[in-house]
């Protein structure tokens, strides 16, 4: 059922007006805490206020201007689009708070702020993308925007970062126009409202470079192996940005673009019939192996954290490539799942960084005695990724396995386990050392975090512990997410 | 009270002609006011130029015969949609003299004021002549209006280097002239008529072809130089790098589209004559076009010198367009056509953030100019809206002109062009990033940037008002498509998407 | 004129604009090139004005006792007006030459180009 | 007489290619000014030519007009050599 | 005075080039003339009259009859050294001084040592003449000073206001 | 550069030679060149324009704008030299040198009678070729000549200060006057009325830019050197 | 009447060609411009003068032909000039005169007074 509304208009540009008068405060510290803070406020709810919508299968969308037929701006806010947006909307009010304390004292805050902003606008642009034309423009701004945020030191290697970061992204960028043009040319159109809009008799070759294009060009951000390489780099950004950025907004964007692209560009019928899917499950396995295992290796704190992303990541990439109900509710999951576990974990690994200034794994012994809420917080996260059941990662790879097997492909469910091994393996020795081990300085008080950091850490703590505990409970994501699998399937979900 | 505003068709030609003659005699009395003046005269040109394009878009092409004489017998002004399309350029004018007034009053002599206003208005005058007419030598005769005030245009800035760039730049353009001149002697020999219209409708398959074909070659050719298309773009860098920056945009933005439009005139005109073999040399316009794109894009990145980088750039887009119209593509050649207008906005506001970047600062590359951002906020960030737009970026109108040409790329079947298309826009993206890197996020090294203060007024109010329109152009998005679809209906051997 | 069947004129035609490319592409010195360029330029208007001609016919002024055929006027008016911009154009480069030699002291393309 | 009047007109053409050799020889500014001086004496007598051998009176106006063209362009190059504007001769 | 001649020259001049053949054409050239001779006034030389109403004619015949001899003796003389293999000449720059009253009278003998055989003036300033001879015969001619004397004679008696 | 000088015009007359390959025979009355346009001027253009001189009946009326684009062109070359920075004096050019008084006396002497030639040739114009534009010449070879011996204040006499830069336009400007006066008059830009009580009108302004073809170029010319000399 | 006139026309024609090819060839063998100027200013105003004439005389001299005579008047006045201007401005430039070197004197005088010379 369709709506026409502008919410889903009116929820990105809020934050492109926000990030003007962010930049316009210039040193105002008050008026651009201000404007930051209202504008998440002010987007949370206006995504909100559509869910009940959603929820009762409502779509709104909102015609901007149309070149020719079948070409132009336009949003439409489904209920996938609505799962993303709610979560980079609520993290984006949690990261904003956290921020705020974080950033105290740095240069040139405007610029972050607005570039913030302006970042998380074009996340929720994304989203409510009718087509993928206008996924495609906010896809392009977001790499754009992204860029000041990641040399914000200004260093040689916040620069050098950068410069990786924008060759990855934009030759990615690039990849994404080459499969979206082919794909009018094939189609006729680019809508994402459909279960599929290429024709299945566009010709093998013709939908093979789509699909590579497309596949390619969203898995830079979707940080797919081997096209990570930007992402351990760009961890030289703040905190907060290594947060949103790199738990939710650019590689969930990416990720999220490979999901539409399986389920509205080809569709799961199209591509059963062409196999593609197959070959891109395996790399996304791989992915998921070879990123727990490199994170393993890594002593930097922020850099195993970057791998454990690029591991998890993957696996909403697997759960839409194995074209089954069950293993597209666990990727759409996934993408609420990682997101809150990864931004705990990257909350407290920068609250660390503040209070205590210490960046790797081996420093951390005794840490859990200092900063005891955040280290639970951390722990709660941790235990999320290895998928101890009652916790949200739990639930994803649980689903995940039960598509695997949906889709006759129980190897899959191995790969699960090893990988559930390994994350036990990096994420436990960080708890380990925290909590059972004695600093060697011998600095044993409690030095927690600030408040403005620990509140944002502790709501989203909670959060990964809810999400897994209220998997029945209407309106919680997990409702969305079957409300999403119903339409990209055509059939209800089953709830085992 | 309705305007008869066919009638007034020459006078579009006419007035910044007569407004040029006068303002050297105007000069020699009051020398202050020629930019006033010619400002004046810039505004009401393109008062007359909009009012006939309002024209147009609502009663379509019209034809003026000059002295009466229609047809062959005389000469003859076609104002189609295309001329329609391109002729609005002249609205950047409007923006460009009130710009330079600081640079001439700093930078020249009093004594030669009148004639530098006096050049910018033949350039206009010529490139308006260039767009309306049907006549062949004509044509010919109003590009020499336009390239030789550009020539001298380069050199008004300085002695030596500035005179060896122009005495170049020159040469090429006067070899293209001659070119042009040689393929109007040659069709006019073989159809005894100068009119575009009656040349293409004489061209009949008992003309030779030989000769046809060389005629063909040389007024392409002719055109290409112009345009600067690699690599007949030798010419190019050194004059627009070294021109005083209004100069700079006027020829960048403005002139090279001479070039373009030159090629749209006579593909229209040998497709109407059906008289060589268009599709073989639409297929070499697209690998000239992009080729150009790829080798612009590249050369500039290793530019230090900011509006060398731009000149660079410039190649690169002119790529583009002849790319667009090379695919002979309905979506292409509208992509093209967008193109024509959207880089000549994108980059005379470069050029002028750049030429007020300079001014400022007196340094003019990049490695200088690091950190300038702070100082002049408003200026740097009136350059960093140009990069955005000119790299093509959602949602300006320079990435709806690379999604039409590209789409133009597989709807004419020619996959390849569509990748060299995207992938070469990742290369001006390489030299965009290295400015605003250098510009925002390096610390300064000279004093003098980190001190600089923002531009006068006379010269900031023209950039934003560039910088709104380069947004507002992006925002609009398709809107002008309405108008381009039908301009490039008429012109191209295909029809309108 | 054609003996052999070759037109002599266009003969005439194409050696003055291989001559004159052959000035402006070879030779270093600017104002040899100006000249190259000049030459073909002539070489240009020398075609169109052949061109015009016809055989045994008059030049077109219409004055008592003129006969046809006549040559055409057109041709003969735009290499008047050919003429003029050729003219023109010249006149700058001279100016722009004048320039170079008095900043730089030399007229040569290869010593120029290693000038800053 | 009128193949006489042609073969005079051929022969000066002839003679003044020859002159162009000078004109590209040089070695001073002033022989190649000299030479195209030449040249169009030349020039302006095989005008006169083929005013006679056509009947066109009008070639005879054209005629002095080129003399005196030729003259003062002499003078003028000339002048602009002397005064050190253009000076072909660069440092060998 | 000096208009009324140089007008008059010039309607015979025009009388010449446009072979009148209506009133029309009278009277234009009779305008044309008067036109231009006003503006001459300009240029012309500041205190002295044409060169030909104020020589003697007779003279001025005699010496133009000379005149076109030496030119054609020098033609001659030219013609014959190019064409001889050898190429004999032996050229010698001869600087001499020679006093007129009158600037006529210089360019007059500047364009005679010009015209004479094997004689060309390089350089007239003043009352110096730079003279490039052929050969020592001709320099040694030119010292000999006949010729100059020849054309103080023809104008002899000319006032110069 | 000389070897790729020769290929290039190698190329380029090979080029040639294979393109001239079915140009119509010049000379010939059939070629399209004496057929269509050409032959209309022929038949009707004394009767349309009012000019025995074909050519002149070309440049002014039937293209006249060209001619008026071209005379912009003039115009262009001299906003071109005097915007250009002055040369300034080269080290060791010797400024004061003085013409030779032979070069001054010869020039003096002719200068009238090239004034006077200029003016018959335009008002022959009507029957021979050239008119406005080789008086033009001339006038500009006067200038040129006059200001090469006068030096710069003897040349600044020959035309008013203050009428030069109107000179200069002249051209331009009288184009533009008589094709606004065609405009009011026949409803076409630059038309000339063919009715027979204005055809005295219509000699006016064809003279009108006769003259001021000849008189602009010519003080155009004149400039353009003076400008490069000094 | 005629004949005579075609007669003296020939010969002026003729007489013309072979000073204006005279001239061309001094032009091309002397071996400076002092004595090129030499060759052009006397030969080639000369000889073009010659053919001009020759033409006034074809056909009878008319009323017309003073147009020619004029033409004559001015190449006669002008190539002199011309050749003085530019020989001066050589001059003037620092151009040496060629000298004939000693060694090659070709008759015996030339010796002498180049021993003579400082
Ligand atoms: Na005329
Ligand atoms: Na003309």
């Amino acid at each position: 059922m369709g709506v026409v509304d502008p919410r889903p208009l009116l929820a990105p540009l809020i934050s492109f007006a926000c990030a003007g008068l962010v930049f316009a405060a210039g040193r105002n510290a008050f008026w651009r805490r201000f404007w930051s803070l209202s504008a998440a406020a002010v987007k949370l709810a206006l995504v909100l206020s559509m869910l009940p919508g959603t929820l009762r299968g409502v779509v709104y969308t909102f015609d901007v201007v149309a070149f020719t037929p079948g070409i132009g701006i336009a949003f439409r806010a489904d209920a996938y689009g609505m799962f993303f947006a709610l979560v980079s909307s609520t993290l984006w009010t949690l990261t904003t708070i956290y921020a705020i304390g974080y950033m105290r004292g740095e240069p040139d805050r405007s610029r972050f702020f607005g570039f913030f902003a302006l970042c998380v606008s074009t996340t929720v642009g994304v989203a409510f993308a009718e087509n993928l034309l206008t996924f495609f423009l906010f896809y392009e701004t977001l790499t754009i925007c992204t860029y000041p945020l990641v040399v914000h030191a200004e260093t040689p290697e916040a620069l050098r970062a950068g410069r990786v970061y924008l060759t990855y992204t934009l030759i990615g960028g690039g990849f994404v126009l080459l499969g979206s043009v082919m794909a009018f040319d094939a189609a006729g159109t680019l809508t994402l409202a459909q279960p599929g809009i290429l024709p299945a008799d566009a010709g093998g070759a013709t939908l093979a470079t789509i699909f590579a294009a497309l596949i390619v060009g969203f898995g830079v951000k979707a940080a797919i192996m081997p096209l990570h390489g930007w992402l351990p780099l760009a961890m030289v950004a703040p905190t907060p940005v290594s947060a949103l950025l790199h738990a939710v907004a650019v590689v969930k964007v990416g990720a999220f673009g490979v999901t539409r692209v399986i389920y509205n560009v080809f569709g799961v019928e199209l591509l059963q019939d062409l196999g593609f899917a197959t070959p891109l499950a395996w790399l996304a396995a791989f992915t998921i192996l070879a990123g727990s295992a490199i994170a393993l290796t890594q002593d930097h704190l922020k850099r195993r954290l970057a791998y454990s992303t690029i591991s998890q990541l993957s696996y909403i990439v697997l759960g839409a490539a194995l074209l089954t109900p069950f293993a597209a509710t666990a990727a759409i999951l996934h993408v609420a799942h990682q997101a809150f576990a990864k931004i705990t974990m990257f909350f407290v690994v920068g609250a660390i960084q503040r209070t205590t200034g210490k960046t790797r794994v081996s420093e951390l012994a005794g840490i859990g005695a200092r900063m005891p809420w955040s280290m639970a917080a951390f722990t709660i996260a941790a235990l999320s990724f290895v998928g101890v059941p009652l916790f949200a990662g739990f639930v994803t790879k649980w689903y995940l396995s039960l598509g695997a097997l949906q889709a006759g492909a129980g190897v899959f469910v191995g790969v699960m386990l090893v990988s559930s091994l390994l994350n036990a393996a990096y994420w436990f020795p960080i708890v380990h050392l925290a909590y059972f081990r004695r600093a060697d300085g011998g600095d044993e008080g409690v030095h927690e975090a600030p408040p403005l950091l620990l509140v944002p850490i502790l709501i989203c703590a909670a959060y990964v512990l809810l999400l897994g505990l209220t998997t029945q409970v209407p309106g919680m994501p997990f409702s969305v997410a079957q409300v999403a699998v119903e339409r990209a399937f055509a059939v209800p979900a089953v709830v085992p | 009270m309705s305007v008869a505003w066919e009638q007034l068709l020459p006078w579009a030609v006419a007035l910044p002609f007569v407004g040029a003659a006068l303002t050297p005699v105007l000069a020699a009395r009051s020398p202050r006011w020629t930019g006033p003046w010619a400002w004046g005269v810039v505004l009401a040109t393109v008062a007359v130029t909009v009012g006939l394009v309002a024209h147009v878009a609502e009663a379509g092409a019209f034809t003026y015969a000059i002295g009466g004489w229609s047809g062959a017998y005389g000469i003859e002004l076609r104002f189609d949609r295309f001329a329609a399309w391109v002729l609005p350029l002249s609205l950047l004018f409007a923006v460009i003299v009130p710009f330079s007034w600081r640079y001439v009053v700093v930078s020249l002599e009093p004594a030669r004021w009148g004639a530098f206003y006096a050049l910018l208005l033949l350039v206009m005058g010529g490139m308006i002549g260039f767009s309306i007419t049907g006549d062949l030598f004509n044509l010919f005769v109003f590009m020499e209006v336009t390239s030789l005030s550009s020539y001298a245009l380069v050199a008004v800035g300085g002695r030596g280097v500035a005179a060896w760039a122009a005495l170049k730049y020159l040469f090429l353009g006067a070899v293209a002239s001659l070119l042009a001149l040689l393929g109007t002697a040659l069709l006019f020999v073989l159809t005894g008529s100068l009119n575009l219209a009656d040349v293409a409708a004489r061209l009949g398959p008992d003309v030779a072809r030989g000769p046809v074909l060389i005629a063909f070659a040389a007024l392409v050719t002719s055109f290409l130089v112009k345009a600067a298309v690699f690599p007949l773009h030798v010419w190019l860098p050194d004059a627009h790098a070294i021109a005083p920056s209004p100069v700079s945009a006027v020829l960048s933005g403005l002139v090279v589209k001479t070039g373009i439009v030159g090629l749209v005139r006579v593909v229209q005109l040998f497709h109407a004559a059906d008289a060589v073999p268009l599709a073989g040399f639409h297929l070499a316009l697209a690998w000239l076009g992009a080729v150009s794109i790829v080798m612009g894009a590249f050369l500039a990145i290793f530019q230090d010198d900011l509006k060398l980088m731009l000149a660079y750039s410039t190649i690169s887009n002119v790529g583009y367009i002849v790319l667009g119209f090379g695919l002979a593509a309905p979506y292409a050649a509208v992509g093209a056509s967008v193109h024509v207008v959207n880089h000549a906005l994108i980059k005379t506001t470069l050029f002028l953030a750049a030429g007020a970047l300079i001014h400022q600062t007196g340094f003019r590359t990049l490695s200088d100019l690091r950190g300038v951002a702070r100082a002049m906020p408003q200026t740097a960030a009136v350059m960093a809206i140009g990069a955005v737009s000119i790299v093509g970026l959602p949602p300006t109108a320079g990435f709806l002109c690379k999604w039409y040409i590209a789409l133009g790329a597989f709807e004419a079947d020619r996959a390849p062009f569509g990748f060299a298309l995207v992938f070469g826009a990742l290369f001006i993206f390489v030299y965009y990033i290295r400015m605003v890197n250098a510009l925002y996020f390096q610390a300064p090294v000279h004093a003098r940037v980190a001190e600089a203060t923002e531009v006068p007024w006379s010269m900031r109010a023209p950039l934003l008002l560039l910088a709104a329109s380069c947004l507002v152009l992006g925002l609009l998005g398709g809107a002008p498509l309405a108008f381009v679809e039908p301009a490039v209906a008429g012109v191209l051997p295909v029809g309108g998407p | 004129m054609a003996p052999f069947g070759v037109d002599l004129d266009y003969v005439a035609v194409a050696a003055l604009f291989c001559i004159g490319l052959y000035m402006l592409v070879a030779k270093s010195n600017l104002l040899k090139k100006l000249l190259g360029l000049n030459v073909m330029e002539t070489s240009v208007f020398a075609f169109i004005v052949t061109s015009g001609m016809v055989e045994g016919g008059d030049p077109p002024l219409l004055v008592a006792g003129a006969q046809p055929p006549f040559a055409s006027p057109i041709p003969q008016a735009m290499v008047l007006t050919g003429i003029v911009v050729v003219v023109s154009v010249t006149a700058v480069a001279l100016s722009l030459i004048v320039q170079i030699y008095a900043h730089y002291g030399t007229l040569e393309v290869d010593e120029l180009k290693e000038r800053p | 007489m009128t193949d006489v009047l042609w073969g005079a007109a051929i022969v000066l053409l002839l003679l003044a290619f020859v002159c162009l050799w000078r004109a590209d020889r040089g070695p001073t500014l002033q022989d190649r000014i000299l030479a195209v001086n030449v040249v169009g004496t030349k020039a302006l007598v095989v005008l006169v030519l083929l005013a006679v051998i056509a009947g066109h009176d009008y070639l005879i106006d054209v005629a002095i007009v080129y003399g005196l063209l030729n003259f003062v362009l002499t003078l003028a190059a000339t002048r602009l050599v002397e005064r050190g504007r253009i000076l072909s001769e660069g440092p060998r | 005075m000096r208009t009324v001649k140089t007008t008059a020259a010039l309607f015979a001049f025009w009388c010449v080039v446009v072979v009148p053949a209506s009133l029309i054409d009278v009277l234009v050239g009779a305008v044309a003339a008067l036109l231009v001779g006003a503006w001459a006034e300009r240029f012309l030389w500041p205190h002295a009259g044409p060169l030909v109403s104020l020589v003697h004619p007779l003279r001025w015949v005699a010496f133009a009859w000379a005149h076109a001899g030496r030119m054609i003796a020098s033609a001659v003389h030219v013609l014959r050294v190019v064409i001889d293999p050898r190429l004999p000449i032996d050229p010698e720059v001869v600087t001499q001084t020679v006093a007129f009253d009158d600037e006529a009278a210089r360019v007059v003998y500047a364009n005679a040592i010009t015209v004479t055989p094997g004689t060309l003036t390089v350089d007239a300033d003043g009352d110096t003449f730079v003279v490039h001879c052929l050969d020592a015969a001709f320099a040694d001619e030119v010292r000999g000073g006949a010729l100059a004397r020849d054309v103080a004679r023809l104008f002899e008696g000319r006032t110069t206001a | 550069m000389k070897g790729w000088a020769l290929a290039l015009v190698v190329v380029v007359a090979a080029t040639l030679a294979i393109g001239v390959q079915g140009l119509p025979t010049h000379d010939a009355p059939e070629a399209p060149i004496h057929d269509h346009v050409g032959a209309r001027y022929v038949e009707r253009g004394v009767e349309e324009t009012g000019m025995r001189n074909l050519v002149g009946a070309v440049l002014l009326n039937y293209r006249g704008f060209d001619t008026m684009v071209e005379v912009v062109v003039i115009f262009t070359a001299l906003a071109a030299v005097l915007a250009l920075p002055r040369a300034g004096s080269v080290a060791d050019a010797p400024e004061a040198l003085p013409v030779s008084p032979v070069v001054l006396f010869v020039v003096r002497l002719l200068a009238p009678f090239i004034a006077l030639f200029a003016i018959a040739l335009l008002f022959r114009g009507h029957v021979s070729p050239g008119g406005g534009f080789q008086a033009g010449a001339l006038f500009g070879a006067l200038f040129v000549a006059l200001g090469l011996v006068l030096g710069r204040r003897g040349a600044a006499r020959l035309v008013p200060e203050r009428a030069r830069p109107w000179l200069q336009a002249a051209a331009p400007l009288t184009f533009a006057a008589v094709a606004a006066l065609g405009w009011a008059l026949t409803g076409s830009f630059l038309g000339f009325p063919q009715a027979p009580e204005l055809h005295a009108v219509r000699e006016a302004m064809a003279l009108a830019l006769e003259v001021a073809i000849a008189v602009g170029g010519g003080v155009i010319l004149g400039s353009l050197f003076q400008t490069m000399e000094a | 009447m005629t004949l005579a006139l075609d007669l003296a026309s020939l010969l002026l024609l003729a007489v013309g060609l072979a000073f204006v090819a005279g001239g061309t060839l001094g032009l091309v063998r002397l071996p400076d411009l002092f004595s090129r100027a030499h060759a052009t200013g006397k030969c080639d105003s000369v000889g073009a003068s010659a053919i001009l004439v020759a033409l006034a005389l074809q056909g009878g001299f008319s009323f017309g032909d003073l147009k020619l005579l004029l033409l004559v008047a001015l190449v006669l006045v002008t190539a002199p000039t011309a050749a003085h201007a530019l020989a001066r401005s050589a001059y003037r430039t620092g151009l040496e005169p060629w000298r004939r070197a000693p060694a090659a004197g070709w008759r015996r005088g030339a010796e002498r007074r180049d021993a003579g010379a400082p």
